[in-house]
């Protein structure tokens, strides 16, 4: 007994030091803002969390659907343990990077690592104004995390069916912290040069949407082509799955965006509005667009046009009136389906489109947002910066182009350069045989469905 | 003893099986089968894709009869799966050496 | 370059055309309500409001796994698909239909057509008192609006396995218009001449349920039985779809009615309670039911069960004690069950029993509301007019069959006629050969699965 | 028309008794406490009403996935239907039973049956404090309810594959009122003899993991290993199923952990962000220790290690600050991937693992709380009895032992007794014929999937 | 060489499996199918409608072994089949002209 | 007319079906099934417990053709079908003794 106590003792001393170097203990920290937590704002960012967070098992069922069989659990896992590995690092050190007190324009310092120092209380000034004056900061770190959870998870759909897991898994943590922690800190850190520019970004067209498109395509160019891809046709295996998929991601973008609002106001009630109407405008556009070119409306059709709809609304989902989102998801359809169609012509394989719907949506709507932001909507759009089809002046379009090149581009550079060295430390790709087998066999030791005998 | 195998439409199982009951035959194994042949496949489509599918969804129905049922069971099945278009499939008759019944160790005819 | 600028400008000035037309601009109207927005009862609107759009998808899978594999997809497709089309009509016209400034009790005007003049405040009064005095009247807009998808989307189970995709859409189309957004102005819409009648109709009874119910019965008659009804059994081809599609709808239905308070108060949270306590007194019932009856308690029962009973609170959800709402439930299961089996000996094909279940649990929560409501639960219940069972007085019983036979009958007359036009512009049904291949290959040129090689 | 109104008056006077008897009438009661009711935390604590609803179903979907194909229905529906008959009693005597007036720190009184007596306001004083001051008792009635739902379905997991349906409904309904009523006083009731002892348990780690864990072990035990346990494998027929339970789990969970504050405030977002990283570093920890041990990561084992994660977090996580968390998960992890390895050398047959995750993980959480606890995060931690690795006391440490044991050991015996007479009543298990062919088709008459010709 | 295909119930592929290769039967196709035969079927339950089906699950085992092996491999499968009640399953024998190896080309009986 | 029955990997179905085609074999069926043989299996995890594997994933194509194609059918599948590792499958050759089209009832070697 004594001996287990001393074990004890000397086992809470270590915790101790390494508490105290990530600040374990510090969520009372004394300073705070002096602003009051709503509870009403609060219960809708909470509520907002959940459902984004939903979005990243969606994502897998959405994906999962659309490979072959024997790929299943290995497309559905690489988005669904991105939720374990990106979410411990958020805690550890993303949330600070990304959001932390700003060194540069460029980065968040490390005074917020393991949250230490957060309290129950609101960010304190000048943080606040950001990251929500009535809600305590707990809820942006969490509301926050779900997007930095979701977004490389989008990427995976472009290496699917041929990634090793062990390159997936270095890759994935390289990409959370030299990508993503960043680029959000551009955006929406206080601080952030594209955030200080007056880039306009409600809920993620270029953080989340052109960042990992971008990516994507440049997992798609380096890792090469499936196995077979000129011989077989790789049809989806289990539409149900996918068409899942669309019900849970549309349902958690409602949090996403409206969310977004970080409070329950009439600005979120728009979000919301405008959300579903990009959506279901998206939805109608690519299933005509596909009637008319190929003759067939097809499921698959409605639900990429629903997710396309989805992203491009989602940078203008805080500024703009609900028609322009019904114009938005309107030509986000048949904008996507036509850059799904030239990924044919061009003979790159991003296995389930993330850059033909994520990145060319998320320009489309980082774009769009520089054609309809109002200030009438959303004071925070500058009278003068609003968007070309408001006011007719391009100041707000000019740094949406500029938000939407550095983000495509650094993407685009820096997860080649992760790449490179992931494919130094282990290969990127399972060798033939493996892809043949398939990746649940391969890489998991599973298969998805135990039908037979 | 002949084993009939019969490559007919999906849709028409239930009646085959019932034309095999009517004459007595009772025992049938049944596959599901994907099948080529003068009948035209489908277009699949898949996000601006078209794919050309001519493997179709077909049921494979084996049953093992004496010699003397043979004709009577080419007769109920092609009755039973006949549409009269393209795709209704074939039958192939084959000789089967023995049969044996698990459950007793029995073996020929008497086992059917 | 200057080309380009031109080419803006002029794409500009259409789209200022349009918006002027269509009120894109106008989001920010000056006029409005004195009443402030709540954020804790706009948290919850917002809340309920996703979970409500969850229940299309939901239903989506809930049908889809009850029809044969080869029309998985089309089944599916039929629920998600008005998550578009209706989504978009919604904002367009149909909300100012529904809710519009009164024309006669019977249908809104125009005045509010793409949400013209709708600014981020609670309703002007004096509609404010129905559509929330402490949301965002854009929060009423898109509670309401998902009201708007799920009711056609219901109907899409008595047809399912042969209506045409293009017939579908039209059909969806002219329904939308002609038959829910009058009723729901009659009964939910300011100046409606149900609501002023004083039917009580919480969340839906009439409005959705007898509605689609009725329109159900009303397609399963008119484009008749499935190819093969006498011979073939047409059994479900994939169950886990239909449970986890019942999770999905029973959730959602929390945001259905619980949401219809339109505030986060003690009668949400009964309303809550109230929901609850139906399904699962309908779940138990109908197994109680057909374990009785046939020996055996089913899945696919309590599923049903649990359809049933929320069916029938959802008219009582914000007017009965929890206790009354396990009788309605206990009701709903055999009453539901015994409706379905009729099916059968009428010998008309409502594919997966949507007049069973919802028309015929609807009638009987409408007519229970008239039985239990009270306005100790409720002060918008009249004192004189509570129900029978509390004080034995029949008023408001004999205002709910008024409420229930106008509802049937209208709907059951405008979709007879909808269909019969549809019927002249496009074949409503598949040829047989497309109904053999199935709809998922016919109609859309997939299929569900590709389990095999 | 005169009889009929006749037999209408007569059933209302039979239902006017019940509804005396059992007090139907009576939501609105006179007395009352003082406190009003928050929008905003009320918003938040139905929405978290809503997201434990959604565990069940998920959780019939997560156990469904692993059992063989012959048995899914029936294990999906071994969960779903509890939402029925549990969410049933909990409305009559349930809620009384566990959170009514205390007698003898042992069980609530019945003076709420059947709810009478609640009215739209807060829990009257003393109760207010441990049910939520700001919001309406119903709230907290359903709250709650959710988790006497979920308690007793994730025993199914242990006698999965053999238990006939019958036996299960008697066996649920005397557990639900003999175990879980009883206990969730103990520790959650007001004057529950373990709350005023001191010891902790903000969301269930005793009242739902240990308690269904101890019943879990029993019934395998008492039941028997299916048949062919050494002959077969009983691997998992669809682990998309799985997958996706997964995901809406988590996402519950989140009400399950932070609705537990019963209000939208910091410590509601501290949960939040807790409950996040327990699951992740759960889902990461377990991933890893199999990766090493077996050399392949899985799904199943990410899947396994999130709900190992959340189940350990979930006593703790209104306790303790972000960075326990993770500790907490990282050891969840192994703990139960190493007692779940037990089992096999044990030779019992917990179908599902019930005991080796929701057992030994709730057990790693109650203590885990004795470590970390904080009255930093919650001023209900005593000053003097926080976590020994907080103030090197062992005071904490000492009550929650005597929780866990406490609880263990009444649930194992009380289930034992339960079982026993359950078994005097009807078979317990299926016969072996009705085991081979498959639960599914012998309980329920149907089949999972017919996606045969 | 003959083909022996034993159509067993699907809960004793296993034993039978192992049964074949105790006696040194590596080579084997199994096939998921649905059998008529003496069994009687169940009844299942869709909302109130009872449906009696009689097809049922079986597994058809495919061997192809030399002329001299084909009892050893009958009496293993019957052993590892068999429970004595109906349901059973039965073996065919039929004659297999050729086999022929796909890697290598080789023919004959050396190729099992 | 022989029935040529070739065990192959899932993954060179598409190629065996287009040499067949090339030859104007256009008359197959497809059965999907497990195999056993000389190659390795997988191992399956399965929370902590590991599993043998050895009835691997194939496909069976069954062609029934006149007696002359028989070898140009083996041909084009053995180069289609082959990969040179152990796994690539064989092919089983038996007689069938008549074929009947069940839309005309016509019988013999025409119908196929
Ligand atoms: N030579 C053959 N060998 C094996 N199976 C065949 C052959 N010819 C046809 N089949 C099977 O019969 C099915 C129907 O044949 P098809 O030629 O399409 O129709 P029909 O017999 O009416 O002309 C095919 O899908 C295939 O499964
Ligand atoms: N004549 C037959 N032809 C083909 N398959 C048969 C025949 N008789 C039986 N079978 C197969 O064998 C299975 C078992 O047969 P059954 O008659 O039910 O059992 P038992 O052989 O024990 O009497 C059937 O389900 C069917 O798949
Ligand atoms: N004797 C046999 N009888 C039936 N099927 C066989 C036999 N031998 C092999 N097979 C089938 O052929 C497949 C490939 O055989 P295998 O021995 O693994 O490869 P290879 O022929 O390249 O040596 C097996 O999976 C099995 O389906």
């Amino acid at each position: 007994m004594n001996i287990r106590r001393l074990r004890l003792r000397s086992g809470a001393s270590l915790y101790l030091l390494v508490a105290v170097l990530l600040g374990i203990g510090c969520t009372p920290a004394v300073a705070g803002s002096a602003a009051k937590v709503d509870a009403g704002d609060t219960a809708w960012v909470l509520a907002s969390t959940a459902l984004v967070f939903l979005m990243t098992p969606g994502l897998g069922l959405f994906y999962g659907g659309m490979v072959r069989r024997k790929n299943v659990l290995a497309t559905i896992t690489q988005s669904l343990f991105i939720c374990g590995i990106a979410g411990v690092l958020w805690i550890l050190y993303g949330y600070t990077l990304a959001f932390g007190p700003d060194l540069g324009g460029l980065i968040g310092s490390l005074d917020w690592i393991g949250l230490r120092g957060l309290d129950m209380k609101p960010a304190p000034d000048p943080f606040s104004s950001l990251y929500g004056s009535t809600i305590p900061q707990e809820a942006h770190v969490i509301f926050q995390g779900m997007f930095a959870i979701i977004t490389p998870a989008l990427i995976t759909g472009a290496f699917a069916e041929r990634m090793r897991f062990k390159a997936y898994l270095i890759f994935i943590i390289l990409w959370a912290t030299l990508v993503y922690d960043p680029v959000a800190h551009w955006v929406w850190g206080h601080g952030g040069w594209l955030g200080e520019l007056g880039a306009l970004d409600f809920a993620g067209g270029t953080v989340v949407h052109i960042c990992s498109g971008a990516a994507a395509l440049c997992c798609a160019l380096v890792i090469g082509r499936r196995k077979g891809y000129d011989r077989e046709h790789f049809s989806p295996h289990n539409l149900t799955l996918t068409l899942a998929g669309t019900g849970l991601l549309w349902f958690g973008w409602f949090g996403f965006n409206a969310g977004s609002a970080l409070a329950a106001n009439g600005l979120a009630a728009n979000a919301f509005v405008v959300t579903n109407a990009g959506a279901a405008a998206g939805m109608v556009s690519w299933v005509l667009a596909e009637w008319v070119h190929r003759g067939k409306p097809t499921a698959l059709g409605a639900a990429s046009g629903a997710i396309a709809g989805l992203v491009a609304v989602t940078p203008a989902s805080g500024f703009v009136a609900p028609i322009a989102a019904v114009v938005i998801g309107l030509i986000a359809g048949p904008a996507c389906y036509l850059s799904v169609m030239a990924k044919t012509r061009f003979r790159y394989d991003d296995s389930l489109d993330v850059f033909g719907i994520h990145g060319v949506g998320g320009i489309w709507g980082a774009l769009a947002t520089g054609l309809f932001a109002a200030s009438s909507v959303n004071p925070v759009v500058a009278t003068d910066a609003q968007g070309l089809f408001i006011t007719g002046s391009a100041v707000l379009l000019g740094r949406q182009l500029i938000a939407i090149v550095s983000v495509l581009f650094y993407s685009l550079i820096v997860t080649y350069l992760i790449l490179t060295l992931v494919g130094v430390l282990t290969p990127l790709r399972a060798c033939e045989d493996e892809e043949d087998a398939g990746m649940d066999i391969s890489q998991h030791g599973e298969v998805g469905y135990a039908f037979h005998p | 003893m002949i084993k009939v195998e019969a490559l007919i439409r999906p849709s028409r199982l239930e009646r085959v099986k019932n034309a095999l009951d009517d004459i007595g035959i009772h025992g049938i194994t049944v596959t599901s089968v994907l099948g080529a042949g003068k009948q035209r496949g489908h277009t699949q489509y898949y996000r601006a894709k078209e794919l050309a599918v001519n493997l179709l969804e077909k049921c494979k129905v084996e049953t093992v009869v004496p010699d003397e049922l043979v004709d009577d069971a080419i007769n109920a099945i092609t009755k039973a799966a006949s549409t009269g278009e393209i795709g209704d499939g074939k039958i192939f008759l084959s000789r089967v050496e023995d049969a044996i019944r698990i459950r007793t160790g029995e073996r020929g005819e008497g086992v059917l």
